[in-house]
């Protein structure tokens, strides 16, 4: 029990550093990459945790999400190599304010709470993967489909968005170049 | 005890990988070539860059080798032969993988050198192409299987392997695994005719000896990983089983690097719009089949 | 940041971004060398660009200064390295010519064939290179090997290697991806001046990097034919001017396109000389391939061009 | 085992109250999605020690953290293609600067 906390505290730690890390970086790529690797610290969590599946899904999926993220922060900023050292934040005073709150009620929240009774044993790893299939397919498949369903209609209406808007000039100017 | 025998086989698998490629490349088999070259990149000058991103310059190289040998971890040799035998081994696979993308952006990043930085950008694009058929082919094996373990994997494929049993998915996986090993003809980070070098471009001395020595476990653990999903793993007459299991592993890694050598590097645009256009359908449609198989077949 | 990206160019997806200009060459893998191709890259895209040669020749003569026939003959083809026997044979025409020498028929053969054999040598040279910049090794270490042999070869060794130069062209016609990779990549504008040589003859085609391979290899496979019909090569070696004087002009077509030299001389010496090449004319093309290019697909562009750098003027 | 089950809490907690700030700080849009992505984080920190410490026979559990990693996808997705349109339209993602979206 004592080595699950640890690990499971190592981790938790890692992971608030990189967090950290992720607004105190001038530096865009890094910061884009530290928050990759908050995310596989909190990743490296579930598997302290006993819950292997969501953990390597957890690290398997941040990593490409992440990397995305870092290539949009090198086009959408002004300084991405944080060469300059310019400052990019506003209302701090509000935003430490409103971040200290949130986490100080959601601690309170987690000493004062009674949890109940706590489980001590965690089914094996081959037993939840199985178990979690079943539930997938099973009870929640109404749910699992939804969730599949609304991504892709995100990413159907991303791509929308972010295409150029077709007039006729620029789609005369694009036959051209075909 | 396993992990020492693992980490052996991969190290003895690498170099006879690179004895094999300065043999295609030279035509001289020369079996101690590669360690004194290797050894001399520890003499040589290691120059570093301009303004680099230190921390990306210097961690990349030895994060790519890193993630080469977890992706190894789970890769059985024998029956018992395997550093961790994790419930979701064929799932784990993927997610060390998908950290070569990230070792390659920060090496393209930390040099702070146009060539490396669109060699590390170009990657994320080849990964956008080949991600999907390395993740939908290893769902059928699975599904075979119906297990994530990656020894339940070679057992499931006792008697018939799934080379057989998915000609489809083994194909798809074998040219994505090219893909991910950034092997030619998908260098496109590397692309010495057109980035001079790409990511490897600014590294030298040590760094390039750690980089050179990753890519290439790289190629060994996919290739390793090919022979499991596909190959029958350790199954084989005559010879023990961790020998079999070397023998296949070698041989695909081989013949990746010798289908590089007789074809021109692909282009950018051609490789996403077949691996989506071509690729995708595809493995959906071995996924069907496999499926198909599972259910009919008894 | 409107301020930063408001006077930023825009890219052809309509985003802007920070341009970067990055050098390729003048020693570089994919490109000869002594060529520096300066391309404006946004992203893997080029925006534009251009070639300079960094090792080009000196147009005229210095004034006042007369060169001995024999060393304005030596010093051409040494300044051509790529197409020394090409050149060497246009100074040495271009003298004769001045001297009033009659043409010899015997010499004539054998120089015509010497000037094949470069043609098929320098074709195979740029085969290796353009295997070298698409990463295709076989090409490279098969087309370098039979160039070294062909420089090397007699008329007798030439034709024993007749077959192996007909396998490598069908073995190009079979290779995967290498149609994919050329076609529709480097297409010249229609009634682009001052093409000569394999490119001309090529835009009559597609125009594109994959009609230039073809040729390339047609070209290879016409000149063995000739060289078959016709014996045995010998290097041009200029004939005994005495010590004639007049002006005189010469056209070779070289394996890169048509070369003009016109000359004066005077008493056996060379006093002023004019030199117009292919490559000088094609250097000029490489900002309108460029353009608009992914960064590969320009090179590859670039590439088909077979810009020799020693033979542009500067 | 409430230890762990505290240790875990805490650390949601933390990650969120980083997010909330980083959220709220920041001026360009990609950084705001970063500080929402780590509110998720504390959340699916939650979830997890939930399932395991609570109620580790039920799966729904598990399933809704899945549903939470596709919500984190769902916004990256949505997030980037609205960068991408006002970029194209303004030549910039920073929010000191987007005052036309004031109602």
């Amino acid at each position: 029990m004592y080595a699950q906390a640890f690990f499971v505290a190592v981790f938790g730690l890692a992971a608030i550093g990189f967090g950290v890390v992720v607004f105190r970086t001038s530096s865009m790529v890094r910061s884009a990459l530290a928050l990759l690797f908050s995310q596989t610290a909190v990743g490296c969590m579930f598997l302290a945790m006993q819950t292997e599946f969501l953990g390597v899904l957890q690290i398997m999926m941040m990593a490409t999400e992440m990397s995305i993220m870092a290539i949009f922060m090198v086009m959408f900023m002004m300084d991405p190599g944080g060469m300059g050292g310019m400052d990019m934040t506003h209302q701090k005073r509000f935003s430490i304010g409103a971040g200290v709150v949130a986490a100080g009620v959601a601690i309170v929240v987690a000493f004062w709470a009674d949890w109940g009774p706590v489980t001590a044993e965690a089914p094996d790893a081959a037993m939840q993967t199985r178990a979690l299939g079943m539930e997938l397919l099973g009870r929640s498949m109404l749910i699992f489909e939804t969730a599949g369903i609304t991504i892709l209609t995100a990413m159907i209406a991303a791509t929308a968005v972010a295409i150029p808007v077709q007039t006729t000039a620029n789609s005369a100017d694009k036959e051209d170049t075909e | 005890m396993n992990l020492a025998v693992v980490l052996v086989a991969l190290l003895g698998s690498v170099w006879l990988l690179a004895v094999i490629e300065g043999w295609t490349t030279t035509g001289r088999l020369r079996l101690t070539a590669t360690l004194l070259s290797g050894l001399a990149y520890l003499g040589r000058e290691s120059i570093v860059p301009r303004t680099p991103d230190r921390i990306f310059f210097e961690t990349a190289p030895v994060l790519l080798l890193i993630v080469a040998v977890l992706g190894a971890a789970v890769l059985p040799l024998a029956p018992t032969l395997v550093i961790a035998d994790l419930a979701t081994g064929a799932l784990f696979i993927n997610a060390a993988l998908a950290y070569v993308l990230v070792a390659l952006i920060m090496a393209g990043w930390g040099p702070n050198g146009a060539y490396a930085m669109i060699g590390g950008w170009r990657f994320l694009g080849q990964l956008i192409a080949y991600a999907m058929l390395i993740v939908m082919p290893i769902t059928a094996v699975a599904m075979r299987a119906e297990s994530l373990v990656t020894t339940v994997i070679v057992v499931s494929q006792d008697g018939l392997w799934n080379i057989v049993y998915q000609p489809l998915g083994f194909v798809l996986f074998f040219i994505a695994a090219m893909a991910l090993a950034f092997r030619a003809p998908f260098d496109l980070p590397t692309a010495p005719g057109e980035l001079g070098g790409g990511v490897d471009a600014e590294y030298t001395g040590v760094r390039l000896a750690v980089l050179r020595l990753a890519r290439l476990t790289l190629v060994i653990t996919l290739a390793s990983a090919t022979t499991v999903f596909y190959l029958g793993g350790w199954h084989g007459p005559l010879l023990p089983p961790w020998a079999w299991s070397l023998i296949k592993t070698l041989a695909v890694a081989v013949s990746m690097l010798l289908a590089g050598r007789y074809l021109p590097r692909i282009r950018e645009a051609d490789l996403m719009r077949w691996c989506w256009i071509l690729g995708i359908p595809l493995a959906l449609l071995n996924i069907i089949v496999v499926g198909l198989l599972v259910l009919v077949v008894p | 940041m409107i301020e930063v990206t408001k006077d930023l160019p825009r890219s052809a997806d309509g985003l802007a971004m920070d341009w970067m200009e990055v050098p390729f060459g003048p020693v570089f893998p994919g490109l000869p060398g002594g060529l520096k191709l300066t391309l404006t890259l946004d992203g893997d895209g080029v925006t534009e660009g251009q070639a300079t040669s960094l090792v080009g020749m000196i147009n005229e003569s210095e004034k006042g200064k007369e060169i001995d026939a024999e060393t304005f003959i030596e010093r051409l083809a040494s300044a051509m390295p790529l197409a020394s026997v090409s050149y060497r044979l246009l100074a040495c025409l271009a003298i004769e010519r001045a001297a009033g020498l009659e043409n010899d028929s015997a010499t004539d053969q054998a120089r015509a064939v010497a000037l094949e054999c470069e043609r098929i040598a320098s074709h195979l040279g740029w085969l290796a290179q353009t295997g070298r910049q698409l990463g295709f090794a076989w090409l490279t270490d098969r087309a370098a090997t039979l160039q070294l042999e062909i420089r090397r070869a007699s008329g007798k060794r030439l034709l024993e290697l007749t077959p192996a130069l007909h396998a490598l062209a069908a073995r190009l016609g079979r290779t995967p991806l290498l149609k994919s990779r050329l076609k529709g990549i480097g297409i010249l504008p229609s009634g682009t001046a001052g093409l000569s040589g394999p490119v001309a003859r090529a835009a009559d085609d597609a125009g594109d990097a994959w009609a230039r391979l073809w040729q390339r290899l047609d070209e290879i496979i016409t000149s063995l034919d000739y060289i078959k019909a016709t014996g045995e090569p010998g290097l041009p070696v200029l004939r005994n001017i005495g010590r004639g004087s007049g002006t005189g002009e010469a056209t070779v077509e070289t394996p890169r396109g048509e070369a003009q030299l016109s000359l004066i001389l005077e008493h056996g010496q060379v006093k002023s000389y004019r030199l117009d090449t292919a490559c000088n004319h094609h250097i000029g093309l490489v900002a309108t391939l460029v353009e608009g290019r992914e960064l590969g697909d320009a090179l590859v562009a670039v590439g088909s061009l077979d810009l020799s750098p020693w033979e542009v003027l500067v | 085992m409430t230890l762990v089950l505290i240790v875990a809490l805490v650390t949601g907690a933390i990650l969120c109250g980083i997010g909330v700030y980083g959220a709220l700080s920041q001026t360009n849009l990609v950084m705001i999605m970063m500080g929402v992505e780590l509110i998720l984080a504390g959340a699916l920190v939650n979830l997890v020690a939930f399932w395991r410490f609570l109620h580790p026979e039920s799966y729904s559990g598990q399933m809704f953290v899945l549903v939470v990693m596709t919500v984190m996808a769902v916004e990256m997705a949505v997030g980037f293609g609205v960068a991408i349109a006002r970029f194209r339209a303004k030549g910039s993602v920073e929010m000191e600067e987007a005052g036309d979206l004031k109602g």
